[in-house]
């Protein structure tokens, strides 16, 4: 009966044919299209705001050389971007941003597996690293340098300690709220040790450990920002010190080109994000209902 | 990394700020002089505080640096005397009580609101002790007759530009920008309230244990320094060329010739650390209640600079 | 007045795919079905051949790929196939949420939902969490919740009914008790009502009519009416000979599809 | 038949007697057991720390002027702790922490509310919020005076657009992960518009929601330990201006004092979160099974 | 070998209590029970009477309250009430997971599960996604999970596999075809099987023993051993006779408890 029991649902492939005729008023779209419609609200909201920023100027509310509007920030900000060393100031940044947040992945995440699966460890650590996370990066500048002197090690250093906290958090939240029943299939299933990190427990946290990657991220990058003041070796440009010395020599538009080429890079960052969000949910069938 | 004893017979790290105050440093290093007495190009190392160079200063990440009075007292007060020592002056004067153009006298300045670097430090010290010597009260938590608000430079600037400040006691370049960007007047220079008008903005600090064990370098450092300073001085055109050249590498944007020229103009370069300046200067502080009490006998090292100074004829300087 | 006029539930060629291209599946093909204001209509079909979609569909959950479906701008309560409590509220809180919804005065909710709990057998269970419950404990909530949507106090119009499995957690004693709760409901709120089921029986026990589903792609193969006069009893001869009938044409539609 | 029902299940109630005795190995300990247990964790991390930390001191690695010991510093910290201005500055600074977290998660809610529900407003918006968490406090700082400024505002205006990101954040991943069943059974009862959210995607959204809220609270700290230094009216102190000055002082062992500060406030903050993470669990029955 | 020595599972006067003080519920009390090594024990009890509880605690997967379990070393597969399936794997990926954990080579998981899911009738939803099938197909995939666990290429010893109504989702065609695969692989495996229902008839249909639980707290009130030579059938008279036996014995045991 068992071999009986075979030959049945074969003929879901014979309705694929059915199918496609079924969805011809379907979900695909082409590409071009689908990317219109998915920058489209984006690009809205950037002309608003620009638009609300030269009103403000345009006001007259305050002096140009105190709030520049965008047609004083807009060419400064082409004059940046086409600029060859500002590409290697934000390469260099970048470089240092992809490595420490690699090890910090590392480091959160081996911290969080081992706070999160021992009840001492988590007494004794769990709270000290939101403890950790609220220091500012200021108070790791003397540590850092008096372990690795002025090399990049030594804003690697202030990277990771920013960004750690938040991975290791993202996971040991994931994990206490992996549902129980999956947890008690896996003990039944003699999933132990690495095995059940890597076949349950990490796959489970998966969507809070992104959550906490991203938050990373953010730790990550506004510690660097400060780090890379710590030391300028040699006489290297990085995106921390143009934002820093555009202070300095208060060039408003020249900040404020800095600040727009960060929060690209954050939207660009924030996508990668997403789209790991986005697979997560559309593979778990956790699909939001948004209009 | 204790291994960097090595480098005191090789190459010397110098550390240093982008900063027109420390134009010695700049030009040094542009026109090659440090390479030519060291021997090879020192490894330098670009600092945006006080602070940083300390520690840095401390952790063997350097073991030379242009600094200001104020880090380096603190830093000789932390390490009980055993940490540093100042070996030459690199320039001074420079400071200056920018105001708004409606602020006629010293006196206009009741009930107004005037920005300092820091509390605590020289220009704070100076702005307090001035307005005090002028009948003014100017509390520490920031009440009396004028309010002192500190703040960083670069934020003073903005503040000044909007107006929520009435002035600020800064050095250069902040007190040309002031002037030149913001519309700023000069009440007050602060040569006028020193003898000789020559009070201390920066000079250079050498490790204590890199001094004993590399007398020899270091000499070669001071030889450098000196003869930096003459070029600067001998030469004021092309040292403004580098000292732009070095701070486009660093900011990626040159700074204004105006405020090149109006900074040079206040600050005079020299290797005299205008020792009495700063003992004056902490005593000061002491009495207004800013810094403890600390014994500075001995931060002073000038026997190689005096020797330097000596072999080419010039006057020779004083550690008190 | 003419049948099609006045049907409560009303689908016409509906057709219901999911995904598309190589992983496309067709799960309802050109369903029509009428519903009856009042009625009390029971789904069968083999596992997987599309109730639960069907139900989806009417309840406004899922856009059909195909066809019409029409409700008449009736109120739609639900259960699940799975209980779908909230986690965050007590099991009286629930039940209590849906009252409120249907315009269930504050003061009347709490003794309402302990009503509603009792004719669930779930007394003295109100204060705890949805997972404190037994699996059929927690089934009988998401009942007492879809009853409580059932509520009209508002006089507001018709309501449908759409129960997927009520029952496949239960023991028999307790389901037949439940029957008699569901029909006495129905009866006195004059429901419709649209119950999918695996037990033939009970679809007999409780159905005006039974509506037999193929296996995949879901189509409308046979309708029942159930003449039996109520109230049934479920171990009665009359329900047992229909359900009999019922089962050799389910046995036949299963086994053609390649049992 | 149904009034029959109604009368089962009373049997309980006189179980609870019996079920009183079963428990007599129950769970229930005296408090300062439970205290000790939870405290000794973590009194033994610190124990471990304070001594690895007296032992590299003591190894003469560095001169104590540049590492100081706990023999230097915990007599520092004693000092420090016991004088009233320095409670003064804790206490400055935690009315700000506090009133700009508030500020935060009221506008954090609001705009993760609005993005998580609406297509177009998170395409416009979504990745802007990850943006803004990457921008260094500094890039505020010129903002910020503009806008409010030498006034207790122009901090507050730091630490909400600190803080505010990570709380949107937690709360769209909460709502992106709301299990979609639950999502229907709430469209089955009638849940729109705001009782929708209060009855239903809150709720549901509360443990990520609670995890945003943890990494907003580190993100308002850091800015306002940056943002301090923006208004420093006269001598009055804040934790940020303490940590800045002692490290402008070179005063290391009063700076690792004030860390140690940072760090108690940071480890009591967390226990409260964490006091609501596990009321949460609990409430669930979302435990995890930690030995 | 006496008895008593050789069972497979033994429980010696267990009780279950959840919660402490006012809130505390007795859901299992003193319940002793033996299970001979390859015997097929079905477990019935009305909605709420603690079956589940009894799996999990033989699972290990709860701690008792009072008395003893033994499963003397033996290996414990189970299948949950509720699917439990990995969200993150595809459908064979969950049964290959559980088969690796048994010590399949790589190399024919894929085949085997393959072979699982056939049986279950599920060919072809391989690769698909949990979320993507209907709730009987998802018990399906559960209980292919659950004999997978069974499997035992090591020869590493016995195993004990606990069902928790594993066919209270399917139609009875599905179900009666399933039933002869469960009865299979037991024989072939010599497992010893814990096998909790809710349809009296389908517990005749499988068990060699019956054992009957009380509501509320949970006690063994009655055991029937199944004299009925296999293969059975489930519409057998003799299957009828002895299921309609234990239902009368089980209305009058929730009757008792005021049904
Ligand atoms: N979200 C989905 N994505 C893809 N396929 C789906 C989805 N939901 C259901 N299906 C498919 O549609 C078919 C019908 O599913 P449905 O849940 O309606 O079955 P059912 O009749 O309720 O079965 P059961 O009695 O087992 O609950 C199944 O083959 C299932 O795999
Ligand atoms: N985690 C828990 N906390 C508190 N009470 C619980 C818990 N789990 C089960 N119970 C209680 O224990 C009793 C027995 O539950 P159990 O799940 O074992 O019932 P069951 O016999 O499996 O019922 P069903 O047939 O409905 O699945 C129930 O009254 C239930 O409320
Ligand atoms: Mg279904
Ligand atoms: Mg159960």
């Amino acid at each position: 009966m068992a071999v009986e029991t075979r030959r049945t649902p074969d003929v879901d492939r014979q309705l694929a044919g059915l199918d496609a005729l079924q969805l011809t008023a379907g979900t695909r779209r082409g590409l071009p299209a689908r990317l219109w419609s998915a920058a489209w609200p984006m690009l809205a909201a950037v002309a608003i705001a620009v638009g609300a920023w030269e009103l403000v100027v345009l006001s007259g509310w305050k002096e140009p050389w105190v709030l520049p509007g965008p047609r004083q920030v807009l060419p400064e900000f082409w004059r940046v971007v086409t600029d060859g060393s500002f590409w290697a100031a934000v390469g260099l940044t970048m470089r240092r941003a992809a490595v420490g947040f690699a090890v910090a992945i590392v480091i959160g995440t081996a911290i969080g597996a081992v706070v999160s699966r021992s009840k001492i460890a988590r007494r004794a650590f769990g709270s000290l690293i939101t403890g950790l996370q609220t220091m500012p990066s200021i108070a790791w500048f003397p540590l850092a340098i008096l372990l690795f002197q002025l090399s990049e090690s030594a804003i690697l250093f202030v990277v990771v300690l920013g960004a750690a906290p938040s991975i290791a958090n993202g996971l040991i939240a994931g994990v206490d709220y992996t549902p129980p029943i999956l947890l008690r299939a896996g003990k039944v299933m003699g999933l132990r040790g690495l095995a059940l990190y890597r076949h349950l427990i990490l796959p489970a946290s998966l969507p809070s450990f992104v959550a906490g990657l991203k938050q990373g991220w953010a730790f990550a990058w506004r510690s660097l920002m400060a780090g890379e003041l710590l030391v300028i070796i040699g006489d290297t440009q990085s995106v921390g010190t143009l934002l820093h010395f555009a202070r300095e020599l208060s060039d408003t538009e020249r900040m404020i080109s800095v600040m727009i080429v960060i929060l690209i890079i954050g939207v660009l960052v924030d996508q990668l994000f997403g789209l790991a969000d986005r697979t997560l949910r559309e593979r778990w069938g956790v699909n939001t209902e948004t209009d | 990394g204790g291994d960097s004893e090595e480098g005191g017979s090789g190459q010397l790290k110098l550390g240093f700020f982008p900063n027109i105050t420390h134009a010695t440093a700049l030009v040094g290093v542009d026109r090659g002089i440090f390479a030519k007495h060291l021997g090879t190009a020192p490894q330098t190392a670009t600092f945006n505080a006080g602070p940083s160079a300390v520690e840095a200063l401390f952790a063997k990440g350097v073991d030379a640096t242009f600094i200001g009075p104020n880090p380096a007292i603190n830093a000789w007060a932390k390490s009980k005397g055993q940490g540093i020592r100042i070996i030459s002056g690199a320039a001074s004067g420079g400071a200056a009580l920018v105001v708004k153009p409606e602020i006629k006298s010293v006196q206009d300045l009741k009930g107004k609101k005037i920005a300092t670097p820091q509390l605590g430090n020289t220009q704070d010290v100076a702005a307090r002790s001035y307005l005090k010597s002028q009948g003014l009260t100017a509390n520490k938590d920031g009440s009396g007759d004028v309010k002192i608000v500190p703040q960083e430079n670069s934020q003073t600037i903005e503040t000044f530009e909007q107006g929520t400040i009435d002035g600020a006691w800064v050095p250069e370049p902040f007190a040309s920008r002031l002037i030149l960007e913001a519309g700023g007047k000069k009440l007050v220079d602060e040569k006028d309230l020193w003898p000789g008008g020559k009070f201390v903005v920066t000079h250079l600090i050498v490790r204590a244990d890199f001094a004993e064990e590399n007398p020899e370098t270091v000499r070669k450092l001071i030889a450098a320094t000196v003869e930096v300073t003459d070029f600067i001085n001998a030469n004021p055109e092309e040292a403004k060329k580098s000292v732009n050249n070095q701070l486009t590498r660093l900011s990626g944007k040159p700074i204004s010739g105006e405020v090149l020229d109006a900074a040079f103009q206040n600050i005079t370069f020299t290797t005299d650390p205008v020792a009495s300046s700063l003992l004056t200067g902490a005593k000061n502080a002491e009495a207004v209640g800013l810094l403890e009490p600390v014994d500075l006998n001995g931060i002073y090292d000038l026997t190689l600079l005096n020797e330097v100074l000596k072999a080419a004829g010039k006057e020779q300087v004083q550690a008190k | 007045m003419s049948a099609p006029t006045t049907a409560a539930v009303r689908l016409e060629g509906v057709s219901k795919a999911f995904g598309s291209g190589d992983g496309a599946l067709l799960a309802l093909d050109n369903v029509s079905l009428q519903v009856a204001p009042g009625e009390f209509v029971c789904l069968l079909g083999a596992s997987g051949c599309g109730k639960s979609t069907l139900l989806n569909l009417v309840a406004d959950l899922d856009k059909v790929s195909a066809g019409r479906i029409d409700v008449g701008g009736a109120r739609v309560a639900v259960m699940f196939q799975e209980p779908a409590l909230f986690p965050w509220l007590t099991v009286a809180g629930n039940v209590e949420l849906a009252l409120r919804q249907r315009g269930v005065p504050k003061a009347d909710r709490r003794r309402r939902a302990a009503e509603l709990l009792d004719s669930m057998r779930l007394s003295g269970f109100g204060r705890r969490r949805p997972h404190q419950l037994s699996g059929g404990m927690r089934q009988r909530v998401a009942l007492a919740r879809a009853l409580a949507l059932t509520v009209d106090d508002t006089g507001a119009g018709h309501t449908v009914l759409l129960m997927d499995e009520p029952f496949g957690a239960l023991d028999a004693m307790t389901r037949d008790l439940l029957h008699d709760e569901i029909e006495r409901v129905w009866r006195e709120r004059g429901l419709t009502v649209l119950f999918v089921t695996h037990n033939v029986r009970e679809a007999v026990r409780l159905g005006d009519r039974v509506v037999l589903l193929s296996s995949r792609p879901g189509r409308v193969v046979a309708e029942f009416d159930v003449p039996i006069e109520r109230p049934r009893r479920i171990d009665s001869a009359e329900v047992a000979t229909l359900a009999g009938r019922i089962t050799d044409r389910l046995r036949e539609e299963v086994g053609r599809h390649g049992g």
